[in-house]
């Protein structure tokens, strides 16, 4: 494949000082990705970065539900810039793909009908008291992966790459909708070839698979799964999506939207139950990771510290895979050793048989 | 030979259905049985039928059957006179003269020499046409002669081998031994007078067993072939008597009618298909040839317009439409009894009325016909029940004609408790198809049935309708099939018209009607097909010099249309332009 | 003698300098690539009768070799335009009577719709390439193979608001049809799809070329927009788009596809517009004096339009253009 | 077996490389005049049964030429095979005859 069409599209990233915004699928199925996003970028890079307690959720998964209305998102919005502003910063970056389309077509709406900005100021101001200044920079948290991409592969103590064989990895990537699709400009290399995953995934040393499903939307569309009766809409786009890549053989598959990484995730496990097929070598599913999980495997940071053990299919094959030590007993263990209680056993998650509670009970 | 033939008929009849075996007993003793004797005479040897339609092939069968009945009857009533009066089989004449001559038995008795010469050469010139037809069918008023299957050959051949070795053979005993008449005692005596003794010696016994061998191999074939004609047309005949008709599944009576087939192939020559088309292996003939063989295939049996123009002239009389139906219906049908469950309910119908118009899914595509009943009906002050205005259930004959008689029959039950849910007493249809169906399968008592030419002559007749005539009108009138043919109706549209105008008749009328070539009995031919056939069609009818093409069918009008500039009209639009 | 250049040697603009030559006018071809003959050069047959492309332009050339008034000036581009003069790219400024613009269209660059991977997988390619792979009698994938299933999309680059190309290109459908006919012909096992938005048969013998390659070719027609189009483990091109006749999604693994490219106008129709006070259509082809009774004039006296400058147009009507052209021209010379 | 409650949704997508096209080059091999329909809708417009039940011929023959079999029979089964569609077809194509093969080719499916 001759690809060349990403580097028509190409947005400006802003390399230091972010005002961070949470994630609400992220921070409860993928909390250590964020944990270690901030790690990353503060420690490890050496960034200024703030995370503030006083932003709110974006309201989005509100709003694709129509439950939630334009203006109320929209002041919803003015409120976290203006929070970003107060605290002194220009660089928005946000952990969720949701998010991260509602500020971009916010902002555009208010491009395109200054009128909307204009009452926003007037709701935010009346509800809050607060003013908001537009952000200078917008970015997703992937994009500021990749702006540091090669950064972080200079720091890297290994490569995505078969500890065994020595033979790269063979990733597939997969791209929240509202990342590029709505605005092909506001991510890197377009909708139709994205490479924000892609460009990681090479510089840090595993080879992209291109497989024909690779645009297809993972099924999380809010409606969709919010009502029982859709959810199999839902799992049918996973479903067609895993059967596109199986032959293909994938390592892993990584994504930066927090929602498609729980519902590729989680829907092996029910595809599973439901057809008693599991994807990838050996039988127990294709691991799905956030590329702030990739980023730390390849930085060295423990799977655990992670929060891989909140993964419904069992990364452990990958890291053994990838020659990563770990502790198959400290698995289930959370900060301080707590017992952080661990899932019922499943075709795709049925991996480390041996923790200490198994022993201890 | 007898043998093969008896076990046929004999389990043939013992199959026939019960309706049809009480039919057979009923008939059995009333005077059709002397009737049918006499139709035997008329058809089996004189071949009264083909006479009719074409002279020559009628001289040719009759020649062939009625003179080789003879020459087997006055044979063996000179048997019988040679040998004195004991019982003689009806063959025994076969080897007459060979035996005859071995046993030493020269007297001759010179009125049977003649006659039986007499007779020969009858049978004679009847070989000799036949083998001429063959050759050059045009001759003879054929276009196109049967193209027989190679079996058929092989008994065609021995059949022609019989009578002029006969002839030969008999020559040669009387060249050697005297005696024979004319002929043979002509010939013979130009033999011995031409050849030498040691030859005709030489040459007797072979010629004589080569008539013996074409005989017997005839014979053998006979019941296989198409020859078994000779003898199943007779008990066909009995069995028509006795009212027994093919139905639209097969029976066992049908076997009579597709084995009575000679073969003889006037049926070619009618059918537009072969005419226009140059289709040359679908017509009646091949049709009942590949059923008796069980290898009858679809896209024969379906390459049909049913137009009933071979059936017209068929001398045998064998329903073809019929049979042919049945065969698609034994290809086709499966019973489905659900198939149109989703009429239930169904009913579209406007309007009140005794009198209801069904006017079929193809009057739907010709509103004009529509709109000139509407007039009609409201100058004849007639209160009416649409049955389909805007949209009916198709009356089932279409589906029929396929041979899915079964579900065909669903949408039948349909339509008849449609008519009855609403009380009236006549159904007038402007479209033949519906017409025929309506009369021949709906069993719809207590509702007169009639065509939409037939209703208006009635209310011209009644003075319900009071009509423009204008002899500077002209029109020409195109009969379908279906209404022709097929319901007998030829004489109504056209006292219609005649009470309009000038009706100037095509060369091809009546009973000899050309179909319009969109038939929907046929599923086989193409679109430029039927247009070609629907082209040929408005070229007669243009030729009569008319200026308005008249038709009484919706979809022939339909179809004639395509194929000229002239205005084609359907009867009732004729009606309805021309009100006083 | 009056001297009229003509800008463009492709076959509107060598039809109308023959024209001209036979009417006593000096002419000059200025033609901006090494050889004259415009895209049909590149073209293999032409629609709906298969003649050779290469026939026409011989024909032309035969036509334009003969007279002896004609100065052909390859390699030669025109930067600005007055009805008096032309100046090249070289710098060069030559003076005349009056200017035929005959200069056509550009072919939309398929790279734009990148879903549908040109430049991307080794297999798509357009409807030029595969005009040039049927002159080098040399149609295979890119890996030496013989395709099995071929797919041709019409409409890339035309009646498409997303690469601004509002307009129909006019000839992409006959195009495709023509094509997947000789790819039949070519590949009598291969299956044939053509995805098409409308099927345009807009002339003489077209829609019987059509119902053959239907009937006669087993021609695959899918009425649907390709949405997007990505590799196969098996190193295929999967394509999807709705079969909106029965309006299902639809799915195909295909060896190569074939995009029927439009015609778009040319940049320099711009510098027309600003440089020589020459009006431009909406869809960015030039604007003629009139639709009916001025096509071949534009809004400036003694600057002519011939071919399809004015509009997408196929071969038969650019020659009659280039005819058209000439005649207005020596009309207007002689009322001048 | 969990209950979840839901199923996985069957793909509605026409996938031309696991459809079966045995059965669809038969039927366009026997009647290549089928593959000339340029989908007008003719057909359907003047349906008899079409006006009395969800029928759509045109649609129906369309998804057996990509090798969806799957149902066309009963589809099929609600024609009344009046002649209609052959009539009005602009392509001229033997519509009856075309019912007639589909059947005889699907009666399986």
């Amino acid at each position: 494949m001759k690809r060349s069409s990403w580097t028509d599209y190409q947005k400006d990233i802003a390399d230091d000082h972010y005002y961070y915004a949470r994630s609400c699928i992220r921070q409860n199925f993928f909390p250590g990705s964020e944990k270690v996003f901030l790690d990353i970028l503060g420690k490890k890079l050496g960034r200024d970065i703030f995370d503030d307690p006083l932003h709110t959720s974006c309201t989005g998964i509100g709003y694709h539900s129509d439950v939630v209305p334009l203006e109320t998102i929209m002041t919803v919005v003015a409120r976290q810039f203006a929070l970003m502003s107060e605290a002194g910063y220009e660089n928005f970056t946000s952990s969720c793909i949701t998010s991260f389309g509602i500020y971009t077509e916010l902002l555009a709406t208010w491009e395109e009908f200054p009128e909307t900005e204009e009452k926003t100021r007037e709701n935010l101001y009346k509800a809050t008291g607060r003013e908001f200044k537009k952000p200078k920079n917008l970015a997703h948290t992937s994009d500021v992966i990749f702006h540091h991409r090669e950064e972080i592969a200079q720091k890297a103590v290994r490569k995505l790459v078969n500890y065994h064989t020595g033979e790269p990895l063979k990733v597939v990537e997969h791209i929240g909708c509202h990342y590029a699709k709505i605005f092909p400009k506001s991510g890197i290399g377009g909708s139709e070839f994205p490479y924000v995953l892609a460009g990681m995934v090479e510089s840090w040393g595993g080879e992209l698979v291109d497989y024909p499903e690779r645009r297809h939307c993972c099924g999380f569309g809010f409606r969709n799964y919010l009502v029982q009766a859709n959810r199999g809409y839902s799992i049918a786009n996973s479903h067609k999506k895993l059967e596109s890549m199986a032959p293909y053989k994938p390592d892993f598959i990584v994504c930066n939207c927090p929602g498609c990484s729980m519902f590729l995730d989680k829907w092996q496990y029910t595809i599973a139950e439901m057809e008693g097929i599991t994807y990838g070598a050996g039988g127990t599913g294709i691991p799905v990771l956030t590329y702030e999980e990739m980023a730390g495997l390849v930085l060295g940071y423990d799977p655990w510290e992670l929060g891989m053990q909140m993964h419904q299919v069992d990364v452990e094959p990958l890291l053994d895979k990838m020659g990563i030590e770990y502790n198959p007993s400290a698995k289930y263990l959370g900060r301080n050793g707590k017992y952080i209680g661990r899932p019922e056993r499943a075709i795709v998650n049925s991996c480390s048989e041996d923790t200490i509670y198994k022993r201890r009970f | 030979m007898f043998a093969a033939i008896i076990i046929k008929y004999v389990s043939w009849l013992r199959a026939l259905p019960k309706s049809d075996l009480v039919l057979l007993g009923k008939g059995l003793v009333s005077p059709q049985t002397m009737m049918a004797i006499w139709e035997v005479v008329c058809e089996s040897l004189l071949h009264r039928r083909i006479f009719r339609i074409n002279k020559r092939l009628g001289y040719m069968h009759m020649s062939l059957a009625f003179g080789w009945f003879l020459l087997i009857v006055v044979g063996w009533a000179e048997t019988v006179a040679y040998l004195g009066a004991r019982w003689v089989p009806l063959q025994g004449h076969v080897f007459f003269k060979y035996f005859a001559a071995l046993n030493g038995i020269n007297t001759h008795i010179a009125i049977f020499d003649f006659v039986m010469d007499l007779l020969l050469m009858f049978v004679l010139s009847g070989v000799a046409l036949a083998w001429y037809k063959r050759r050059n069918s045009a001759k003879l008023g054929m276009k196109r002669a049967t193209q027989h299957i190679f079996f058929d050959k092989i008994a065609l051949t021995a059949l022609w081998f019989v009578f002029p070795v006969r002839l030969i053979a008999e020559s040669i005993t009387a060249a050697i031994y005297g005696g024979g008449g004319f002929l043979t005692g002509g010939i013979g005596k130009l033999l011995s007078m031409v050849v030498s003794d040691n030859i005709l010696e030489w040459a007797y016994e072979p010629i004589w067993w080569i008539y013996s061998l074409a005989l017997g191999v005839f014979f053998m074939a006979m019941p296989f072939s198409r020859y078994m004609h000779i003898f199943t047309e007779i008990p066909l005949i009995f069995l028509r008597h006795y009212k027994l008709r093919p139905q639209d599944k097969e029976k066992s009576y049908d076997n009579f009618e597709v084995e009575a087939c000679s073969r003889c192939g006037i049926c070619i020559d009618p059918c537009q298909l072969q005419q226009q088309l140059g289709i040359h292996d679908v017509q009646s003939v091949y049709f009942l040839r590949d059923r008796r063989y069980n290898m009858l295939q679809q896209k024969i049996a379906h390459n049909c317009l049913m137009c009933g123009r071979c059936e017209q002239v068929c001398p045998v009389g064998i329903n073809l439409n019929t049979l042919r139906l049945n065969s698609r219906t034994s290809m086709r049908n499966i019973p489905n009894e659900g198939r149109y469950n989703y009429l239930r309910g169904k009913d579209y119908s406007m309007g009140e009325g005794r009198v209801g118009y069904f006017a079929g899914c193809m009057t739907l595509l010709t509103p004009n016909t529509l709109h000139a009943m509407e007039k009609i009906f409201t100058a004849a002050r007639e209160n009416v029940w649409w049955a389909d205005k805007d949209g009916g259930v198709c009356c089932g004959r279409p589906m029929k004609l396929t041979g899915e008689t079964d579900s065909a029959q669903n949408m039948m039950d349909f339509n008849k408790r449609l008519f009855k849910q609403h009380d009236i007493t006549t159904l007038v249809t402007s479209c033949p198809i519906c017409l025929r169906v309506f009369r021949e399968e709906y069993n719809l008592e207590g509702i007169e049935v009639l065509h939409h030419s037939e209703y208006i002559l009635r209310l011209i007749q009644q003075g319900r309708l009071r009509i423009k005539y204008n002899a500077e009108q002209t029109f020409t009138y195109h009969d379908p099939c279906e209404l022709g043919r097929g319901s007998g109706i030829y004489e109504e549209p056209r006292a219609v018209i005649e009470a309009i105008g000038k009706l100037l008749e095509t060369e091809h009328n009546r009973k000899n009607a050309l179909c319009c070539g969109s038939s929907l009995a046929n599923t086989v031919i193409d679109d430029k097909q039927q247009l070609s056939i629907a082209t040929n069609v408005a070229e007669e009818m243009d030729s009569t010099g008319a200026k308005t093409l008249v038709t009484a069918c919706p979809l022939c009008k339909k179809a004639i249309a395509r194929g000229t500039r002239s205005k084609v009209v359907d009867l009732s639009e004729i009606v309805a332009g021309n009100l006083r | 003698m009056k001297h009229i250049i003509i800008i463009g040697g492709g076959v509107a603009g060598m039809q109308c300098a023959s024209e001209l030559a036979q009417q006593g006018v000096r002419v000059t071809i200025l033609e901006k690539e090494a050889d004259t003959g415009g895209k049909v050069k590149n073209w293999h047959k032409l629609f709906p009768t298969f003649t050779p492309a290469s026939d026409v332009l011989s024909g032309l050339r035969h036509k334009i070799a003969k007279a002896d008034n004609i100065t052909i000036k390859t390699g030669c581009e025109a930067t600005q335009v007055t009805p008096n003069s032309v100046r090249l790219a070289s710098g060069e400024e030559l003076s005349c009577d009056a200017v035929v613009i005959a200069t056509g269209y550009t072919l939309f660059d398929a790279r734009i719709k990148e879903e549908y991977g040109y430049g991307i997988y080794d297999n798509v390619i357009t409807a030029a390439d595969l005009e040039e792979m049927f002159n080098k009698n040399d149609v295979r994938l890119a890996d030496g193979r013989v395709p099995r299933r071929i797919a041709i999309l019409h409409c890339v680059g035309s009646r498409d608001e997303k690469v601004c190309q509002r307009h129909c290109s006019k000839v992409c459908c006959v195009t495709g049809v023509k094509q997947a006919i000789e790819l039949k012909q070519l590949f009598p096992s291969a299956d044939v799809f053509n995805f098409y938005m409308d099927i345009r048969m807009f002339g003489p013998g077209y829609e019987e070329m059509y119902r053959e390659a239907q009937q006669k070719y087993n021609v695959h027609f899918v009425r649907g927009r390709i949405s997007e189009v990505s590799p196969t483990i098996d190193n295929r091109l999967q394509i999807k788009a709705e079969d909106t006749l029965t309006g299902r999604p639809l799915k195909i693994g295909v060896d190569m596809l074939v995009l029927l490219i439009g015609m778009r106008a040319n940049d320099m129709n711009t510098t027309l517009e600003t440089d020589s006070g020459l009006q431009r259509q909406a869809s960015g082809f030039m604007q003629p004096k009139d639709a009916f009774l001025g096509n071949a004039e534009s809004n400036v006296e003694g600057i002519f339009y011939a071919g399809a400058i004015t509009a997408p147009k196929n071969v038969a009507e650019a020659l009659c253009d280039g005819a058209t052209a000439a005649l207005r021209v020596s009309d207007w010379l002689r009322n001048k | 077996m969990i209950n979840f409650g839901f199923s996985i949704s069957r793909p509605r997508v026409i996938d031309i490389d696991r459809n079966n096209l045995n059965k669809s080059k038969e039927i366009i091999a026997e009647m290549p005049e089928l593959q000339a329909c340029i989908g007008c809708g003719s057909c359907t417009a003047t349906c008899t049964a079409g006006n009395l039940t969800e029928y759509n011929f045109r649609k129906v023959h369309t998804l057996v030429r990509r090798g969806e079999y799957q149902g066309a029979y009963e589809e099929l089964n609600k024609c009344m095979l009046c002649g209609k569609c052959r009539l009005v077809c602009p392509r001229g194509i033997n519509t009856r005859g075309v019912i007639m093969l589909i059947k005889r080719k699907l009666g399986d499916f």
